[in-house]
């Protein structure tokens, strides 16, 4: 299963980006995710694993405060990027988001043209100096997206009229865009080829060079090959964390070993 | 309204039948769409009908307001009456009131009478009666206007009484002036008379549009035009005020505000003041806008303020449903890719609810415009004949009425060709509302899309 | 005043380009190392130059008038004010008169110099009046002395708001560009400034309910110190009278307002449903631009219109078939009248179709797409999707219409006028004449009897009731909808 | 605020037409802009009147009634002391069914036993139990008995139960049966006569004349009760009856034959005089020979004029007001 | 590549249950589907692969006319099932779906509860006798999809408010729970984990015994597992129909090959 086409040369000496103590996250009263601890670093993917409904989706929008607009959902324990607390009360969550950026599970394309899809965020953050700029950012984001050759030609129609693949990768487009430190990305392949999922694996890569992305994923394989680092969630709680490396072939507790080798889901 | 199909009913399994027939399950499901789809259909008929109905109610009695019976004479200004010392003196002449431009009036039948051999029995002042009261006033403004006409005879287009007005249009006749002093078998031979003589006929009376409320001695020459400006100088107080404080309030309510027991307060009450009856808006505005703040009385812009507070809650209520309606992955898209709560609302919700905040503002102006009640109370309803105002601060300052008060004090009075008129003015009203909406419907159109 | 409001314009402008200048520059040029947008900055300069300025000239436009007339007022000694008159009245002559002589004096009639030097022998009214300012009486000495204080005070008083207004603004830019770097959160300011004025708007609500209580309360404390609460609340029946001892129960006039209302909304709701659903569901776009416009028409109507049809149009088709008897329809002998609960109902009900339709229609039509696949994936027929899978989606909106409809049917007035009759009474029957609070409170508002008798304030305490009783029918609605509210995706 | 320049009116809707039509000659024959004419009724007028003086305040209040005491005293309290009342006329009150239905020749008694809840039959005091015109006097066909009357917060209303009613009752000999079943309480008596029945067949109009009109047209046993210009407005629609034998017309009730009318007033705020340009001419207009008297506009339209029109004028000029005597 | 854990004895034999000819599809001007034909059979596992965007799902909903609901979409051709033609004037689209379900793309449930998502068609098609019918066949079809253990506690609590794994089983669900003849799933395991995956997949070979099931998906391997015949779709045009070995191991199409070996996306 071992397939990690990257090199992986320095990853335990990138330094920590996201340092996560005692998170809780509870939806009402049901509680989502039990006392998780981790530390994320820099310049690294990290691949969150773990049978479905096991708290991935909800870690993950803790770390940009995605859940603040969950009425629901209420979190606890501290989590910390470069060092500062996301939570603490001077932390504007809007410069927050913009500095993390996000790809949904379900993709989420705004009902306008394909163009100011990716356009919005290099607009509201003032990457662009002129329409050129912009036209160039745009671009550059839909053909890193992968997505740039099948939309050219129709940059201004609706992105809610794409394929369901397209519509994800629109949304990849949109979250490269903006240029964030951290890119969270919510089993951006899901609905995917093969080609296009490759496509989207190098652009992970090419970002671990300045970024550092968390990618959840079913694909044990995919974890494999592009991450560094892996996370694997069970009921709630993180159950190891560890190099990709060690966790496909020396995991450490049983749950991770059943459900690499399928036996829990 | 529920037909969830009877589960006791017999479990029909299709499995492997034809698709070109259909089961007797499907027959009544489609059977249940095919009546739903009619309620459907039968529910906007029966809107249609309604409207259809009212319009015509309203254009058939209305359109003869937009006529008027003319009778064109040729007036002799006498000096001797109208400027006794001869000396031009501008304020001598206006010594001379209305009342005493009736001799000239009666000469001028006299005249006229004569010339063209009309035999009559009536006494020259029967003849001046089939005039309006508004032709002395019409003739002395003239006079006033142009003081170097005394002492020649100028030709004039009169407005005739309401009776003769309404003898041409179809609504007096000779049976139903038995009992009315106001008009006499006669003077109706008299007319005739001048119709065949081509010198009195009925033509579009473009004043009606334009012009302002007259008296009750004198309907037909009473105009729209003064209250239209007060309508529409109301309109613009509602529609600059209403619409953002309306949007903004929904807002705040819907996007912004903590759920907590004042945003409760809030809610609650802004729903409250959609079912408070439109006088007691009156009420209010009396109280805070002219006692307190000392606004002036019957100012359109204390009409427009009182409208506003009015017309709010429709606004309020209708963009938070469709705000509401919004998905929230619209939101969290935004986001996501670092936009601010503030720009996600502005730049994505709000265009997307646009659709549903027009139709809150269309509905909420339409009522305003059509509301009399709280009017009432802050001295826009009566008789108000200013002149029309000359800048858009003595248009929202200076005394006047509104359309549905214009409207609503013809209803009221007793000469029937008011009634006319007032149902002329609905007819302007709508063309009004009309024209409004399709702006609003337009832009709606712009913002409408499903996804 | 106005170029003192075109030159808070122009720093504000001029703010806008200073401050997005500034901020650019202190990013190198390059927008990217900006905490915000640049034009944010240019808002936030916008912002800090024009509410301090505009507060203080509005908060300045209140007072000195007041001030000047209060110190005028002192100078009048107190023999000039005629009898019976007042001090308040002279002063609308002093104004006048000061507004004569500035119109004169914009003119150019007369000098500045010499208006401040007229005096009262000369024939100031005809003069006046000549240069088209009517002057109620003859200008006595004090008066004309007062005027020219007044206009005095007046121009020193604006030559020193100007100034100040001006400083503030001034000083708003400084500070503005002063804070003004890279680093600085001009978003954060701006949308703060922006959130304020949105609570602003939402506690408008708050003002006009207070508003609206305080201008009833003390007439119905006058009134229930006339009148037994007893008899108001909890009396039978509603029979005003000229010589007092009037019977002024609420009851008779609430079953009648819930009753027609009630109907109203058994006509408005269905037909507005179901119109917006065909409209937005069935009917192509073109038909749903047509008829949903047409429909608002409905909503705009003059309800006077509305009050006509129904005495005169409906009333009589009722009278057609509940109560000629055997010449009628039915060959029934029920109604004697044409006007009854089910005759403004009925009509009513029209009115309100549009409040329903239009606004449900937007809702329907904001449901999306994906969820109805669902439905037609499963084998649902149409209906059947938009019965299970929309309506329940569009619920909360769908409610706010309805509720907006029943608070129009609760507060309408003309259409009951004529259409319902004015008889008070409790009935089930809705062939018979009932009346309702809204319109009783028009009619005892604006009737001839005593504005200090209870008949006439019981108008107040009508209004407070039932601004109290539907206060409390939406506690009600809000508990349900958020019992029942369903939230999407 | 800048200053008022023309003359605010406000109040009754029966004196509005009058008022409406000085105010219009008023602009036309002077330099004076035209005055603002307010409708809402004598109570909401005189509220307003009395809400103190100054330009915020409206000048002259019209009323289809007197100031009542209690009114006078809101006044004072609020510094409208000086007022003076001016009575402009009589409005005739008329009683006129659809001009293709029956003709009446009313008395007062006729409308008691129509209208009143309880009425004495064979010496027993019952509740009204005539339903058609014949059975309360046989000389009137088979008509069913449907009469619009003015509501309670109508001045006419007053004026209707007072004039007609209770004549109607005295003259039946009614009111002293009554006054011997309440123990010879006059008062309570009294309201016996006009406490009027509640079972549809007597109609309250809160509206207008034309409400009333427009019931009679759609029901056709209708009888209302209309102000003498409104009749003579729709004598196409409207036949006229008489009452006590008197035709209702402009002659007949300023001689006093014709029982059934009123005095239209209007009240003006002395403080303002002076003050609001045009406020005493207006005044002064309004009560002149040309326009008040019998031959006047106001006469034509209805109006009955007042036969002691001169004393009134001399009210206006001398500035005469309430309590000072006059 | 080949891991196709099921039998496949009788796949060619099975009759045709869904044929094609010369279908077209357009949006607006855009030709989606070109001029596709092909005989789906019976009792079989159809997969439908190739690069997102080629029009897989455009064609799937074509099978049981999804595509009447969107407006620019215009269908031609003919597709008939059990020899009838669903674009017939006297068929009727709701009991055509009646009999062909689907599961979306993107997991849409209804803004119900759980089990009401899931009774909602067998409600409204009259499956259930009574109450207790009723929750039987929603607990059956919610353990079919595969999530009957992780919502039983709360089968009241709204659908919108799962994980996208579980809205995904839920919508599998929801359609199995109507028992069609066919059944046509567009990537309906995208979202889940290895565990679940197999449980659907396991599903889908238990309902290959009566039904005729169509499976779009991004998984070659999955497609291998699972389907007996597999149809490679590429920019529109249906390139290359047939059993799934051959597909997978001696493909015609250059196109097929360059898919299969991760060449062409
Ligand atoms: N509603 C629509 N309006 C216009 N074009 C559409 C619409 N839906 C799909 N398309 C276009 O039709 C083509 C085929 O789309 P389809 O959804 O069938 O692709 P797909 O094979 O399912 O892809 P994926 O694997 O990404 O879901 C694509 O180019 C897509 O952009
Ligand atoms: N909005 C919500 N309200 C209530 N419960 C929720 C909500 N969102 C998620 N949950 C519950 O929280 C748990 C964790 O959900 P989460 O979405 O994080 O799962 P996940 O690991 O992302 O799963 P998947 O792989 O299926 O997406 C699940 O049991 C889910 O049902
Ligand atoms: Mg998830
Ligand atoms: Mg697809
Ligand atoms: O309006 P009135 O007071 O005359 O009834």
């Amino acid at each position: 299963m071992k397939d990690n086409r990257y090199s992986e040369s320095d990853v335990t000496t990138q330094p920590v980006k996201i340092a996560a103590r005692s998170v809780q996250v509870y939806y009402g009263d049901s509680h989502a995710i039990r006392d998780v601890d981790i530390d994320i670093n820099d310049k690294t993917v990290t691949a969150f694993i773990g049978p479905s409904g096991c708290g991935k989706s909800t870690f993950l929008r803790c770390i940009n405060r995605m859940n603040d607009t969950i009425d629901a959902a209420r979190v606890t324990g501290d989590i910390r990027i470069d060092g500062e607390d996301i939570y603490d009360k001077r932390v504007d969550p809007v410069q927050l988001r913009a500095k993390v950026g996000m790809v949904f599970q379900k993709p989420n394309p705004f009902p306008k043209s394909i163009y100011d899809n990716v356009a919005y965020g290099p607009r509201i953050h003032g990457l662009a100096r002129n329409k050129s700029d912009l036209d160039e950012i745009v671009e550059q984001a839909l053909r890193r997206g992968a997505i740039w050759n099948e939309v050219k030609d129709r940059l201004h129609s609706p992105g809610t009229g794409l394929s369901g693949g397209q519509q994800q990768r629109l949304c990849i487009a949109r979250a490269v865009a903006t240029e964030p430190e951290v890119l969270l990305m919510d089993e951006p392949c899901s609905a995917l080829d093969p080609i296009a999922t490759a496509q989207v694996e190098e652009l992970i890569d090419e970002l671990r060079q300045n970024y550092s992305v968390v990618i959840v994923t079913h694909s044990m394989q995919q974890a494999a090959r592009v991450s560094q680092k892996t996370a694997f969630f069970h009921l709630g709680n993180l159950v190891e964390y560890g190099d990709t490396d060690d966790i496909f072939t020396r995991p450490k507790d049983p749950r991770t070993e059943s459900y690499i080798t399928g036996r829990i889901g | 309204m529920s037909d969830i199909p009877n589960p006791a009913a017999p479990i029909t399994d299709p499995r492997g039948a034809s698709l070109l027939v259909q089961d007797g399950r499907t027959k009544r499901r489609n059977a249940a769409e095919g009546r739903f789809k009619l309620y459907g259909i039968v529910a906007i008929t029966i809107g249609l009908l309604m409207l259809l109905t009212l319009l015509f109610t309203i254009v058939s009695r209305g359109t003869g307001a937009f006529q008027q019976t003319f009778v064109t004479l040729s007036v002799p200004l006498l000096e001797d009456k109208l400027d006794k010392n001869g000396n031009r003196d501008l304020e001598e002449i206006k010594k001379v009131s209305t009342f005493g431009y009736a001799p000239l009036l009666k000469a001028a039948f006299e005249t006229k009478v004569e010339d063209t051999g009309i035999e009559t029995e009536l006494k020259s002042k029967a003849m001046a009666d089939i005039l309006s009261k508004d032709a002395a006033a019409q003739l002395r403004d003239h006079v006033l206007a142009n003081p170097e006409l005394i002492g020649s005879v100028v030709e004039f287009e009169f407005l005739t009484n309401s009776r003769v007005d309404g003898y041409l249009k179809g609504r007096v006749t000779r049976e139903s002036i038995a009992n009315d002093k106001n008009i006499s078998a006669e003077q109706l031979d008299l007319v005739d008379a001048l119709v065949a003589d081509g010198s009195l006929a009925k033509r579009f009376n473009l004043d009606f549009i334009t012009g302002a409320d007259a008296s009750d001695a004198r309907p037909e020459a009473a105009g729209m035009g003064v209250a239209m400006i007060g309508s529409f100088a109301m309109m613009l107080v509602v529609l600059v005020l209403a619409l953002p404080i309306g949007v903004a309030a929904s807002i705040y309510l819907e996007e912004f505000a903590p759920k907590n027991w004042i945003t409760d307060i809030i809610e609650v009450n802004i729903s409250n003041l959609a079912a408070v009856p439109s006088i007691v808006f009156g009420i209010l505005g009396l109280a805070v806008f002219i006692n307190y703040m000392h606004l002036p009385n019957s100012a359109p812009l204390v009409g427009g303020l009182v409208l506003t507070l009015m017309t709010l809650p429709t606004i309020i209520i209708s963009t938070r449903a469709s705000l509401k309606s919004v998905p929230p992955s619209i939101r969290d898209a935004a986001l996501g890719v670092g936009a601010s709560k503030m720009q996600s609302v502005f730049h994505h919700v709000l265009p997307l609810a646009a659709p549903g905040i027009l139709t809150g503002t269309i509905i909420g102006l339409a009522q305003a415009l059509g509301e009399t009640a709280p009017l009432l109370l802050i001295g826009m309803v009566g008789f108000i004949a200013s002149n029309p105002p000359e800048s858009i601060a003595e248009g929202l300052m200076s005394p006047n009425s509104a359309m549905p008060a214009q409207i609503y004090e013809w209803a009221k009075r007793a000469d029937p060709a008011f009634y006319e008129r007032a149902w002329g003015g609905i007819i302007i009203l709508l063309v009004f509302l009309i024209s409004m909406n399709a702006i609003a419907v337009l832009l709606r159109r712009r913002f409408e899309r499903r996804w | 005043m106005l170029p003192l409001v075109i030159l808070i314009a122009a720093l504000a402008l001029g703010g806008y380009f200073l401050a997005r200048g500034r901020a650019l520059a202190s990013a190198q040029g390059d927008s990217r190392n900006l905490h915000s947008l640049p034009s944010y900055y240019g808002y936030n300069a916008v912002m800090s130059v024009a509410v301090p300025a505009l507060l203080v000239l509005s908060i300045w436009l209140l007072v000195q008038p007041m001030l000047v007339q209060s110190s005028v007022v002192e100078m009048i000694p107190a023999g000039a004010v005629p009898e019976g008159s007042s001090v308040n009245l002279l002063m609308s002559d002093v104004r006048r008169l000061a507004d004569g002589l500035d119109a004169a004096v914009s003119a150019g009639v007369i000098s500045a110099e010499d208006a401040a030097d007229l005096s009262a022998a000369d024939d100031l009214r005809a003069w006046l009046a000549e240069q088209g300012v009517a002057i109620g009486g003859d200008i006595s000495p004090e008066v004309l002395g007062a005027a020219q204080a007044f206009r005095d005070m007046t121009a020193r008083g604006n030559f020193w708001r100007n100034i100040i207004v001006d400083l503030i603004a001034l000083a708003g830019l400084l500070i503005v560009l002063r804070e003004t770097n890279a680093e600085f959160r001009a978003r954060n300011r701006v949308e703060s400034g922006i959130k304020a004025l949105l609570i602003l708007a939402a506690s408008l609500a708050i003002l006009t309910t207070v508003g609206i209580v305080l201008s009833m309360l003390f007439e119905t404390i006058n009134f229930f110190n006339l009148h037994p609460w007893t008899d108001f609340f909890f009396g039978s029946s509603w029979a005003p009278n000229f010589r007092g001892d009037s019977d002024l129960s609420i009851l008779p006039l609430l079953w009648g307002t819930l009753y027609i209302s009630f109907i109203a909304l058994l006509v408005a709701v269905p037909i507005g449903l179901f119109a917006a659903i065909y409209l937005s569901e069935y009917a192509g776009p073109k038909v749903r631009a047509t008829a949903k416009p047409l429909l608002e028409i409905l909503a705009g109507i003059p309800t006077i219109v509305y009050g006509l049809f129904a005495l005169l149009t409906v009333g009589p088709f009722l009278v057609q078939v509940f109560g000629r008897g055997d010449e009628g329809l039915l060959g029934v002998e029920w109604m004697s009248g044409a006007t009854s609960v089910l005759t403004a109902g009925l009509v009513m009900g029209i009115m309100l179709i549009p409040f329903v339709s239009s606004l449900s229609d937007d809702i329907i039509n904001a449901v999306p797409q994906s969820l109805r696949d669902g439905s037609f994936g499963l084998g649902a027929t149409h209906s059947e999707t938009i019965r299970q899978v929309v309506i329940p989606a569009a619920l909360p909106g769908i409610v706010g219409a309805v509720l907006l409809a029943a608070s129009r049917a609760i507060g309408e007035t003309m259409i009951v006028v004529l259409g319902a009759g004015a008889i008070a009474r409790i009935s089930g029957n809705p062939l018979e004449a009932m009346t309702t609070i809204t319109t009783r409170i028009v009619s005892q508002l604006t009737g001839d009897s005593d504005f200090a008798s209870p008949e006439t304030l019981v108008a107040f305490a009508l209004g407070l009731t039932l601004f109290v009783l539907t206060l409390g029918l939406n506690v009600l609605a809000l508990y349900i909808v958020r019992k029942y509210r369903e939230q999407y995706e | 605020a800048a200053a008022r320049d023309q003359v605010q009116v406000a109040g009754s809707s029966t004196v509005l037409p009058y008022a409406s039509i000085v105010a219009e000659a008023f602009g036309e024959n002077f330099d004076f802009p035209t005055p603002v004419v307010e409708s809402g009724g004598s109570s909401a007028g005189l509220k307003r009147f009395c809400e103190g003086v100054g330009e915020n305040t409206i000048d002259i209040a019209n009323a289809s009634r007197q100031i009542k005491d209690a009114e006078v005293a809101v006044c004072a309290e609020n510094g409208v002391t000086d007022i003076i009342e001016v009575r402009v006329g009589y409005d005739g009150i008329v009683f006129a069914s659809d001009i293709d239905g029956n003709t009446f020749e009313f008395t007062p008694t006729d409308w008691y036993k129509a209208l009143s809840a309880k009425v004495v039959v064979d010496g027993e005091v019952t509740t009204n139990p005539y339903t058609t015109w014949d059975q309360v006097n046989p000389a009137f066909p088979a008509q069913p008995i449907q009469a619009f009357i003015p509501g309670t917060k109508h001045g006419t209303r007053e004026v209707f139960e007072e004039k007609v009613i209770l004549a109607g009752c005295e003259e039946t000999g009614d009111l002293e049966a009554f006054a011997e079943a309440a123990g010879g309480d006059e008062k309570a008596a009294e309201k016996e006569c006009i406490s009027l029945r509640t079972d549809g067949k007597s109609v309250d109009i809160d509206g207008d004349y034309t409400e009333t009109l427009a019931r009679i047209e759609s029901n056709q046993d209708g009888i209302g009760v209309f102000g003498l210009a409104f009749y003579e407005n729709n004598t196409d629609k409207l036949q006229v009856a008489t009452m006590g034998g008197v035709e209702p017309t402009t002659e007949s009730i300023a001689s006093g034959d014709y029982p059934v009318s009123r005095p239209l007033f209007f009240y003006v705020k002395k403080a303002h005089i002076g003050v609001i340009p045009g406020l005493k001419e207006y005044a002064e207009f309004f009560v002149a020979d040309e326009v008040a008297g019998p031959d006047g506009p106001l006469a034509e339209y209805g109006l009955v004029s007042d036969p002691e029109l001169a004393e009134t004028q001399s009210v206006v000029a001398d500035e005469t007001v309430l309590g000072n005597g006059s």
